[in-house]
Formats: structure tokens, sequence, C-alpha cells
């Protein structure tokens, strides 16, 4: 196995692996199981630009991105998180809450 | 409602991928796109014309300066219409009828708190960094404003906005915004009373104690600084408005 | 079907980029069109941007370049490096004798040139179009602002009607018109009437 | 100068045009390094962590449990492999390198002070908004009732 198919095989993976997060966040039932899966999916981000600047051979370059990137996702989560965590019962946000489970459950059934 | 949607939508689609036939194919080398002689001067002759590495920074900054000094006003107009959309006046300055429903007083999280106190500094410099090599790597003026803009974002969502509001506040923030487009102006008009034309930083030369290439480099800088003195402005004023619905009082 | 000329090959093997910039817009053109929240109606236009800004790019894109920030041989400022680069690469010459010496007289020549130099056709087609690049990279921005002014929006909306449901703020414009008596109501509030009668002139 | 020093970097880079196709097996690697290999098992544990992860995320049965896995498994893989690529990159020792594996250390550094901070956010403003937790005996009728509550 050489360097370069290991490094295609990786970034592969980290697709692959991200379609799970990519799951929850479509029918995660509650927001915050949304969010907790698009931070893993930002977080994997930064490091997708990592193995793809490997791959270009122009890692000196694609490194600053994901610093960047890493660094939005960051800011990205906490605003999300700060936010509902000032909107505790928000009216309009009951409805929404209320209808994801029982989406699963209908699925379920 | 939804059934026309659809129909609009789909009746789009087919026309678009219809089209997209006679589009070049992925990656092809002769494409209109491609093989037109701007896109080839700029990536063959940045090097000679500006000694800029980075072909992007050259194109935006310098081959299309006055494109870019416009955007920059289009990102100051918008922060004040938003401050304008936002602030209270009159009879609505004491209305106090929009306070969400049961909004509670978000207590400022220590551990949030503490690594934000770590990171904002480094931060900062990093954003320093993706402005002032902007032209070597991957960065410029747009991105460095955007992660300084975030930094402030940053210790506002950790404590609240006041805190951020100390460091910067967003009159301070319309002043500075004005102040990076005087700056970009002010590097246009500079090398016009030099004898060249708005933008045209080769002149700078004369002042300057280097070549007329390196002249364009250093001018390339001094406007990206401008760009990123609006941008971060403009960021943490339209995060200030649009988080607080106007008040620029409290948290998230 | 997935033949050298059939259309679906065209269409998703030689062109996708064109198919996931389409669906991504159509996506984005039915939220603008159908839904009845504000605030979805802006994510639709966001994805629409993001759309358009997909395509430029894969405009841009070249069979096997790379992204255009030049190399260090053609870094404007290699002196420096190619002085670097030298030893190294005489070790790396030993497989063939051939490419050690063109390997030497390409030095000769960028050596006589002193500086940097306009790069081949061969060269540029090396990098990836630098001009979509700028301006998606200015659209992007251009954006951003659209959008902060487009929430600012939303949000007087709300604050003047209460909702960002259309039909709820269309029916409430409506309903105004039918019956306002515009003296009496600024007597009482204002504010709110005057940024309605505005909103309802212009519908 | 500062920029002349970072050319100067630029210059000593031996990975130049990533030309995917021709450059990969004769030009850069014509064997593997022991440091490659480090780099490789390093990178492959992390992605085995991340696979960790994505399982749980997609099977764990509620709020917590998912950010259990989320918030671990997901720090620890990004850090295992960027730091694998970063011993790959390493492997000529050129001064670029090692300012590449700074940088790259930098964002380990950072990812693993943001990750846990941004997930710890996110669990508290869960928890304050009462989210409740599987608890024995409920299996997972109570998760369905927590959007409820």
């Amino acid at each position: 196995m050489t360097v370069e198919g290991f490094t295609v095989f990786a970034g592969a993976a980290l697709f692959v692996l991200m379609l799970p997060a990519l799951y929850r966040v479509a029918v995660g039932p509650t927001s915050f199981d949304r969010l907790v899966a698009v931070n893993v999916i930002g977080t994997k981000t930064a490091v997708l630009l990592v193995v793809i600047g490997t791959l270009f051979g122009r890692l000196d370059m694609f490194v600053d991105f994901a610093l960047a990137y890493a660094l939005l996702n960051f800011v990205a989560s906490l605003a999300v998180a700060r936010y509902l965590n000032r909107t505790r019962s928000m009216p309009a946000k009951k409805p929404a809450k209320r209808r994801t489970p029982r989406k699963k459950k209908a699925r379920a059934s | 409602m939804k059934k026309i949607a659809l129909a609009v939508t789909v009746l789009t689609g087919i026309l678009l991928l219809y089209a997209a036939q006679d589009f070049p194919a992925w990656g092809d080398l002769q494409s209109p796109a491609s093989a037109s002689p701007v896109s080839k001067h700029f990536i063959a002759d940045t090097g000679v014309d500006t000694e800029v590495p980075n072909m992007v920074t050259a194109v935006l900054a310098d081959y299309r300066g006055f494109d870019t000094m416009f955007e920059t006003v289009v990102i100051f107009i918008a922060g004040i219409a938003i401050i304008g959309i936002l602030r209270r006046t009159g009879a609505d300055a004491d209305a106090p009828a929009l306070k969400r429903e049961n909004e509670i007083a978000a207590e400022p999280d220590l551990i949030v708190t503490n690594t934000v106190r770590l990171l904002v500094p480094v931060i900062q410099l990093f954003a320093f960094y993706v402005l002032a090599h902007g032209h070597v790597s991957p960065g410029g003026g747009f991105q460095g404003g955007v992660i300084m803009g975030a930094s402030f974002i940053l210790v506002a969502l950790a404590w609240d906005l006041p805190k951020a509001m100390d460091r910067l506040s967003v009159d301070r923030a319309v002043m500075l915004a004005g102040v990076g487009i005087l700056i970009y102006a002010g590097i246009g008009l500079f090398s016009m009373l030099l004898g060249g034309e708005f933008l045209d930083y080769a002149e700078l030369s004369h002042v300057l104690p280097v070549s007329r290439e390196m002249a364009r480099y250093h001018a390339m800088l001094g406007v990206e600084i401008g760009v990123a003195f609006t941008v971060t402005a403009v960021m943490f004023a339209i995060y200030a408005n649009l988080s607080t619905r106007g008040r620029l009082e409290g948290g998230l | 079907m997935f033949g050298e000329d059939g259309l679906l090959n065209e269409l998703l093997v030689e062109r996708f980029n064109y198919c996931v910039y389409v669906v991504l817009l159509l996506i984005g053109l039915y939220a603008m069109i159908a839904k009845n929240n504000l605030i979805k109606k802006l994510i639709g236009m966001s994805i629409f941007q993001t759309a358009i800004i997909l395509f430029y790019v894969s405009i841009g894109v070249k069979e096997g370049g790379t992204i255009p920030i030049y190399v260090a041989e053609h870094d404007p400022h290699g002196h420096h490096a190619e002085h670097q680069a030298h030893p190294e690469e005489a070790n790396a010459t030993e497989e063939t004798e051939e490419n050690a010496t063109t390997a030497t007289t390409l030095h000769e020549e960028d050596h006589g040139h002193h500086g940097p130099r306009s790069l081949t056709d061969e060269e540029t087609s090396d990098y990836a179009n630098p001009l979509p690049h700028v301006l998606m990279l200015t659209a992007i921005v251009v954006g951003v602002a659209t959008l902060g002014v487009a929430l600012a929006l939303t949000q007087r909306i709300y604050r003047a009607y209460g909702t960002i449901e259309e039909d709820a703020v269309l029916a409430a414009i409506l309903a105004e018109d039918a019956s306002t008596v515009i003296p009496d109501v600024l007597a009482t509030k204002p504010k709110r009437t005057s940024s309605k009668s505005r909103k309802a002139k212009k519908a | 100068m500062s920029m002349d020093v970072a050319d100067s970097f630029v210059g000593g880079f031996s990975l130049d045009l990533g030309f995917l196709a021709e450059a990969s097996v004769e030009t850069i690697h014509s064997g593997l390094s022991a440091l490659d290999v480090c780099g490789m098992i390093l990178a492959s544990v992390g992605l085995v962590f991340f696979l960790g992860a994505a399982v749980g995320l997609y099977r764990f049965p509620d709020f917590y449990t998912r950010m259990h896995a989320a918030g671990k498994g997901d720090t620890l893989s990004s850090l295992l492999i960027l730091l694998g690529f970063g011993l790959i990159t390493l492997d000529d020792f050129s001064m670029v390198g090692w300012l590449l594996v700074v940088k790259l250390l930098a964002i380990v550094l950072f990812i693993m002070l943001t990750s846990p901070t941004s997930t710890h956010a996110l669990m508290r403003a869960g928890f304050e908004d009462g989210v409740e937790p599987v608890t024995k005996g409920s299996s997972s009728k109570n998760t369905k009732k927590e959007g409820e509550s």
C-alpha cells in the first residue's frame, strides 16, 4: 500500500463515516442531536481538508483552510448552543420538537 | 401553491440540464473560461507583474482592484443598513414587548469563558497571519477580517454583548469600517497623485524604495488591511445588531 | 446508455458538476417559492447562492491542475528556493542522465532570466483558473451582506406584525388596508401603522 | 524579511506539483519509510475511533450517550488522524516539513481545546432545556417523551 493509496482510502473512509452523522442530522429527535452531529461533521471536514491537501501535495496551503474551518466551526456550534440555552421554552419551538418524535414513531411502527 | 412551485422548479431543472449538455466538460483544458487570453494572462504573468505568488490575491486586489473597492463599500453599506433597519427610535425605543417568552439570562459558562479567554489572542494572531500572508498562501483581507470579526463574536458569545462592546463598540465599528474604505481609496488616490491612474499601485514606487512590481506587492497589502478593517467591523456590527434585535444589550 | 456518446454519460460522468449545481439550485428555488416562512425562504436563498458559487468554481477547474498559487519553482521569489533546491535535485538525478541534463539546462535558463518569468502555455494549464475564484470570493462576501440585510428586514417584519409567516403578514396587511382610518390609528400607535402602511403601499 | 524566510521554506518542499497520477509512485515515495508506516498506523487507529464515534452517533439511545460518543471519539480520532498525516508529511525532514507539522500541531491543539468545549456547551444547553436521559427500565420510551415535555 502506497502513501497515495492510503491517503485516498483515508479520505473516502472519512467521507463514508460522516454518513451516520448525516443521518443523525436528518432525523435526530431533538435539535441537540442534530447539532452534535453537525459539530462532528464540521470537525471531520477540517481533517478531510488536511487529507485532501496531502493528496494534492499542497499541504502547506490546505493547512490554513483546515485551521480556519475548525475555528469557524467552533464559533458556529458555540453560537447555536448559546442560542438554544437562552430560549428555553420558546413557543414556536414546541410543535417542531413534538413533530419529530412522532415521525419517528410512525416510521418504527 | 406548492404544486405550482414544484412545476416551476422541475421545468427550470429540465431546462438547466438540457443547457448543461452544451457546457464544457469537467476539467476541460479548452473550455472558454480556461482558454480565454485573460485567464491565461492572469496565470502566466501575475508573477512578472506583481511578484505575488497567490494569483487570487493579485487578481482581487490589483487587476480587479476597482471591483473589490466597491465590494468593500457594499459591505459597509450593508452594515449601516442593518443598523438603520434595526435601530429603535421614538415610540419603538421603549417597547418591551419583544422579549421572547420565558427568556432567561444566560450565565456565562465557566468552561466556555476560560477556553475563549485562552483562544481569542491566538485567533487574532491567526487573523493577522492570514491577512499578512495572503500573498503567499490562501488568505487576504476578507478572510482575515472574517476571522478577526469571529474573535470578537466569540467574546460576545462566551460572556455577553457588552463585554465585547467594551473592546469594539458598534459606533466605533462603523467608524472603523469607514476608515478601512478610506485606506483603500486613499491608496488609490495617492497613486493618482503620483501620476498614475486610480489604484495604479505601481506609481507608489516613486515614494517606496522598491521596484514597480514590489510596489504593487506592498500596496496590495495596504489595500487588504483596509478591507480587513471594514470586514471585521461590519461582521461584528451585523452580529451585534441581529443577535439582540437592535437593543445592543444582553447576550445572544 | 452509459456508452461513449450516450446522453447519460455526457451528463452524469463528464458533466456531473452541473448536475450537482442544478440539484442544489432547484432545492434553493423550491424553498424560495414554496416555503411560507420567511427564514426558510432565506435559507433557500443561501442554498441558491451556494449552487451558483459551486457552478462558477467548477468552471475554473482544470484536469490535473492545482490551486492557483504558484508552486515553488514558479514562485516569483523563487531565486532563494532554487538555490536550496539544487542539492536535492542533484541527489535525485541518479536515475537517468537525461533528466539531469534537462534539469540543469532549465536552471541555467532561469538564472539567465534573473527573476520572475512569465509561464509558458504548458505551465499555465497546471493551475486552476483564478478568475472564477476571485469572482466568487466577492460573491460570497456580498451574499453575506445581503443575507444580513434580509435577516434584519425579517426581524423588522416580526417586530411590526408579530409573525414571519408570509400568509399571516399578507393577511395583516390586507386587513389593515380594508379597515384603516389612518389618522385614528396614527394617533394611537404612530410607529407601527406608518411602517405598516408603507409596506402596504409597496405590496 | 519574514516573507523571504517563508519562501525559502517553500523552496525546500519536495512534494511539489501534486499531479496525482504520474507523481504518485516514482517521484514522491519510492518506498515506505518508518515514519510513513507510523503515520499510517496512527491514522488508521484514528479512523477506527471515528468508526466508533459514527456508530455510537447512529445507534445510541438518547442525547447524552450520543454526545458521549461524538465528543470523545470525534476529538481523539481527529487528533490521531492529523498526527498521522503530520508524520507522513514529515518524511523528508525538510524545513517546510517541520513547519507543516507545527501548523498541524496547532490544529490538533485547537481541536483538542474547542471540540470538548462546544460539546460541553451543547450538553449544558440540552440539559437546561430539559432533555431527559434514558434511565434503567425506561428503554427508549422516555426519550420519545422528552420532546413533548
